[in-house]
């Protein structure tokens, strides 16, 4: 534990998402050498959202290792490199662009162990940013996390906390398989302080980040500060809101929302992505399969407006769940 | 040029192909009596020009947002290449495509609307820098996927190809986007089946802070696009004339049934990547060395020294362009929003009815 | 509709699923000019699966094109050629491979209308087979309609019957947006008879296929013959099922869905999609919204068990839902 | 060679290519005294061959399944590309891939029971033809995307380039892949980042239905290779000497540091693109054409010339190789099939925990 304190370089001190994950992938680069960063930009340019910076200087262009834009060869040369052995941390920049590396994902990584009848496994680690809310328009703001959780064979974890964005890259590249970590755009800039006394996540379960007893609010990564602005204002109405983060989309830990709608009987999922087919749909089927009995009322879904994001402000900010949708679908729930 | 070819080149191309090479800039002032064609080059590249520099400052001002792009030092690209096009001709952008916007006439008050989000915008607010569209022109943005522009160029031309028509559809990537397989693809297809389309690959030496060398084993883009079977020359993007004199001969030769051609313009983008980019990967000399070759500069030396241009008619340009650009701003501030309750058009056609 | 009937040579005559497609294909090539098939051996070879087999003597290499490998760039042309004024009909061989072509799909196909403001519309219909129980492994036996299913913009058909198969693409060249069909590979080869009194389909609804009223399976594609043949099982044994074909994934017809399970009180979804984030998540979750006081027990779903669907026959099998398996879990829901 | 290049060729390749051309084959004998290595090539081969005519009958007795790609008329090349290797090189596939599995030593009883679904199967019958995987040879698959498998090959390799070992990977695609833009992205990555990676290209002249010439716009594919920056060369496909002679060399200069090196086989396969396929597109004169440069006929004609082979040591050949194919059959009809319970193992490793 004092070795990756050290690597974070220093554990109390207040930090930044974008600065957690940094110290994640520094901590995992400097303990194992199988370990190497690749993909655009991540070396001389610092990473397109800064995650990266500095890290070339420290360990070179061999394991800092910028890419050519061909999302399709440098994501299935990292699944290669993981059948070969090493330890490789593929950044792709957005989600956006991953549908080029797509095929790469779902044909090799996720099925080749299966295929293979068990023989080969592929310790490989995808990072990629996610989201929309800041005015990048139709192209650049999709949140496609959902399609992922939709592979057999593949982890999906959405960091949403600094702890999860510190800590979650050590126990992924701990995983035999393919993990796809999807980081939201709207964190990378948030502050706040690490738990000292937490150097390790467990990737498996989702976690319950404040309790209430009226509703389950069931969201992750970047819906989250969203979800609990809204339960801060719901409390100052006496509307007590449990807000579950999944954490890990796949898999997708029912036990802790089922537990959770078993204490409040009534559920709203928040999810940025556009409503029909997304994973809020899937925890939606899962409460109404699971906990049918339980229920109080219809779940109810805050999701994206079924519209391509637009550019301006306005527009936007109306097609993205916010803390007053939020609260507006909460206060539904509980009527 | 600053360019300097990892490994020696092999390719001479095809039949067809002219081996790359620096295409001599014709003498000035051989389109007409006087200096007005030129003059005409240079108000364009300098509204191009003096709009982005406004850019900047309406995002510091955060009147815009979002990813933008500048042209700034590229100019010369899209206004030669412009020449080349007729009316009807089509135009498949990036997301650096301001400069390919105005050059193709699509107005600085209709792009400026855009970038603040404004219903007069060219996309109605919906688009931003990195969508500007405008139908009547033929002008099919703004794509913001690197590459992503490349097969829908193509298919343009295929369109065109099987209707029989004259039209020519004239594709800008970078270099960056040469890399992807979407350019590759494209690049055979169309020299398959001899469309009409003329492919200008912006090369600024870099994708975002990737250098040429560093994202292409063959750094010679024009003797690979040669070995798909295309006539494939080479330009100097810093100068306008030369950019306009090749690319007129390939578009007329596209336009002829020559099928695809492709254009590398060597050019250079003198500001950051974005607006977020603390451009760390690039030495100042290079910059400077570039900036020495400023393309509106070298196009205003040029002509001052062919008596085409003095201190007055400079000065008459910079007012205009500056005039032009303030209504731009003026008409885009007081321009309105779009209602939010309009937040779901165009997601399906009218006619249509899937959501 | 004699036009329409002379097209398909006899209306009334029994047919094939492929048969029943290619007459579709003919008809729209021979009334409209601009509408041309492209794609990877629809012509010397006749289609992968046979569908096109003869439209190239009769239409010729320019409207029955063959294109090379290069799945992106031949699905990102059809949408240009949209644009330039065509009606292009593509052919993606089978959807595990319109993976490479998902970045065109949805960024350009679904997204220029609405970033240009409503100025480019793109009339594009795009073809693909879909589906296992080939015996085909991992790599060509997926059921990603769900996924497109997600994409605001485009309009998600599933044809299952001889009607659908016939006459669903003149209407979807009709729409002025992207259509995306799949056809699931274990239909080309089913028999039926067309039914001369119809000559056009609504694509926005869904249909009742068998009447009933105890259950409502709710279904689409590929598994409409199972869950018929689940549902005769179930009558013999006094169980009334209902099956509702979806036809349509986007737009889905919730309406006709919720009237049924209106009807019922009890559905039972069958998704041959792993069953995780598939669009029978989606499905249930608007049941339990909107007809959560309908419902006399918990919508049930039968998918794809969750792991790449392996070659061995008996291991496929089971891990696709069957007759069987839908008989097991409307008992359950009737229970 | 029956293949024309439409277009004259330009490119010539970097300063380390070899401009594309037929390696001529050396003199045979030249391993050893007596021909036990030729005889060997021949067993190899004629395993192949006899094990894919009696895949063709079990398909029709259906105790084989699924999508079926027969290598027939191609062996010299996965058999002469084999020699090249080490046991600890690596080597990626693709769906027409049985010729690859028994080249690099995968035994014809694993290959077989995989095939018939069976528990002892090469992927435990999780894959079919399609998908046969053998770790402990470093036998990467079997993947039923087109050009999927190139990507994955170059990772393979970068992992060899970074640990610094010298082992040398070696991936075979076909025709058609080569116009995907996988081919181009990894070419272009093999090349930028020297990875020692031996690109096997067989050009069979065929994308299923579709020509060569309907597939590239340049069908000199060697020479469009060499535009990467990276030495490629052509060989003929049907001579299992040539083939070897030149694997090795480009092999040993992958290992030795040279980078990727393309290899150009042209062949044919003597069978349609699956079983079912009518083959309609190709004329019989062709087939016919190809069928007289039978690479196995071929061996054995050189080999009887030389005196090192003679009826009866021809018999024992086949008989031997009979025997093996009865041996895997025989055991792939016995062998257990996975239980149903097990459907879910695999999908994630037992010490992973995703689902
Ligand atoms: C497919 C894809 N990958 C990555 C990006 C992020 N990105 C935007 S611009 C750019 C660099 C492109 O370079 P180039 O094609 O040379 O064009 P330039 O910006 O130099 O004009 C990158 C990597 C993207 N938009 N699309
Ligand atoms: C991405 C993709 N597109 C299409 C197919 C269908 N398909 C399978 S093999 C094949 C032809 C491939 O030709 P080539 O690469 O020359 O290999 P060959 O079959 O001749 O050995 C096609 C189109 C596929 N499997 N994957
Ligand atoms: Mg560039
Ligand atoms: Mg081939």
């Amino acid at each position: 534990m004092n070795a990756r304190r050290s690597a974070s370089g220093g554990s109390t001190a207040s930090t930044t998402y974008r600065e957690a994950l940094r110290d994640g992938l520094r901590e995992a680069l400097r303990t194992d050498d199988r370990v190497f960063l690749m993909g655009e930009d991540v070396g001389r340019y610092g990473g397109c959202f800064g995650v990266s910076l500095g890290l070339l200087e420290e360990f070179g262009p061999d394991r800092i290792r910028d890419t050519p834009l061909s999302e399709s060869a440098f994501v299935g040369a990292g699944i290669g490199a993981a059948l070969g052995g090493l330890r490789p941390v593929v950044e792709i920049m957005t989600v956006n662009f991953s549908l080029l590396a797509l095929d790469q994902i779902l044909n090799n990584a996720a099925t080749l162990l299966h295929m293979s009848g068990g023989q080969l496994s592929v310790p490989i680690v995808i990072r990629m940013t996610t989201g929309a809310g800041r005015q990048l328009a139709a192209q650049h703001s999709h949140s496609l996390e959902g399609w992922y959780a939709h592979i057999p064979g593949i982890r999906v974890l959405t960091p949403a906390t600094m702890d999860d964005a510190r800590h979650m890259l050590a126990a992924a590249l701990d995983d035999p398989d393919p993990v796809v970590m999807f980081e939201h755009g709207s964190l990378y800039n948030e502050e706040g302080v690490l738990d000292g006394t937490v150097d390790s996540v467990d990737l498996d379960s989702a976690a319950v980040r404040r309790l209430g007893t009226d509703v389950s609010v069931i969201t992750y990564g970047g819906s989250l500060p969203k979800a609990l602005a809204a339960a801060e204002t719901l409390a100052a109405d006496g509307i007590g809101a449990e807000v579950v983060d999944l954490r890990s989309l796949r898999p997708l830990d029912d036990a802790t929302v089922l537990a959770s709608v078993a204490r409040t009987h009534r559920a709203v999922i928040v999810d940025e992505a556009w409503r029909s087919g997304s994973i809020s749909a899937e925890v939606a089927a899962r409460i109404a399969e699971r906990s049918f009995y339980e229920l109080d009322a219809p779940v109810q879904r805050v999701c994206s407006q079924e519209v391509p994001i637009p550019y301006a402000r306005q527009l936007e900010e109306a097609a993205l769940p916010q803390p007053a949708s939020i609260v507006a679908a909460v206060r539904q729930a509980v009527a | 040029m600053s360019t300097t070819t990892r490994r020696s080149t092999g390719a001479t191309g095809t039949q067809r192909s002219v081996a790359p090479r620096k295409t001599p800039a014709p003498p000035t002032g051989g389109r007409g009596p006087g200096h007005e064609h030129e003059l005409e080059l240079l108000r364009q590249m300098l509204l191009i020009r003096r709009f982005e520099e406004r850019c900047v400052e309406l995002y510091s001002a955060a009147k815009i947002r979002g990813f933008v792009h500048l042209y700034i030092g590229e100019e010369a690209v899209a206004v030669g290449v412009g020449q080349a096009l007729r009316g009807d001709d089509a135009v498949v952008s990036t997301y650096r495509e301001h400069g390919h916007a105005l050059a193709r006439g699509v107005s600085a008050g209709a792009v400026m609307a855009e970038m603040f989000g404004k219903a007069t915008g060219c996309s109605r607010g919906r688009g931003g820098s990195m969508h500007l569209f405008d139908a009547g022109r033929r002008f099919y943005g703004g794509n913001a996927i690197v590459a992503g522009g490349l097969p829908l160029a193509a298919g343009l031309a295929l369109a065109d190809r099987m209707r029989g028509t004259e039209r020519v559809t004239c594709c800008f990537f970078g270099d960056g986007a040469y890399a992807e397989g979407e350019f590759h693809e494209t690049a055979n297809l169309a020299a398959l089946w001899q469309l009409p389309l003329l492919l200008v690959c912006e090369n600024n030496l870099y994708a975002m802070g990737t250098s040429l060398a560093r994202e292409h084993a063959q750094t010679n883009l024009a003797m690979r696009a040669a070995s798909y079977g295309m006539p494939a020359w080479t330009v100097d993007g810093m100068d306008v004339l030369a950019v306009e004199a090749t690319a007129r001969k390939a578009a007329d030769s596209v336009r002829s049934g020559g099928g695809p051609h492709f254009l590398e313009a060597r050019t250079y983008r003198f500001r950051a990547h974005s607006m977020y980019d603390p451009d760390r990967y690039r030495e100042k000399d290079e910059i400077a060395r570039w900036k020495a070759r400023d393309p509106l500069a070298g196009l205003e030396e040029r002509m001052r020294a062919e008596g085409g241009l003095d201190d007055l008619a400079n000065k008459r340009l910079e007012e205009d362009v500056s005039a032009e650009i303030d209504a731009a701003v003026r008409a885009a501030e007081a321009a309105p929003y779009e209602p939010v309750a309009d937040l779901l058009r165009f997601v399906t056609s009218p006619s249509g009815g899937a959501s």
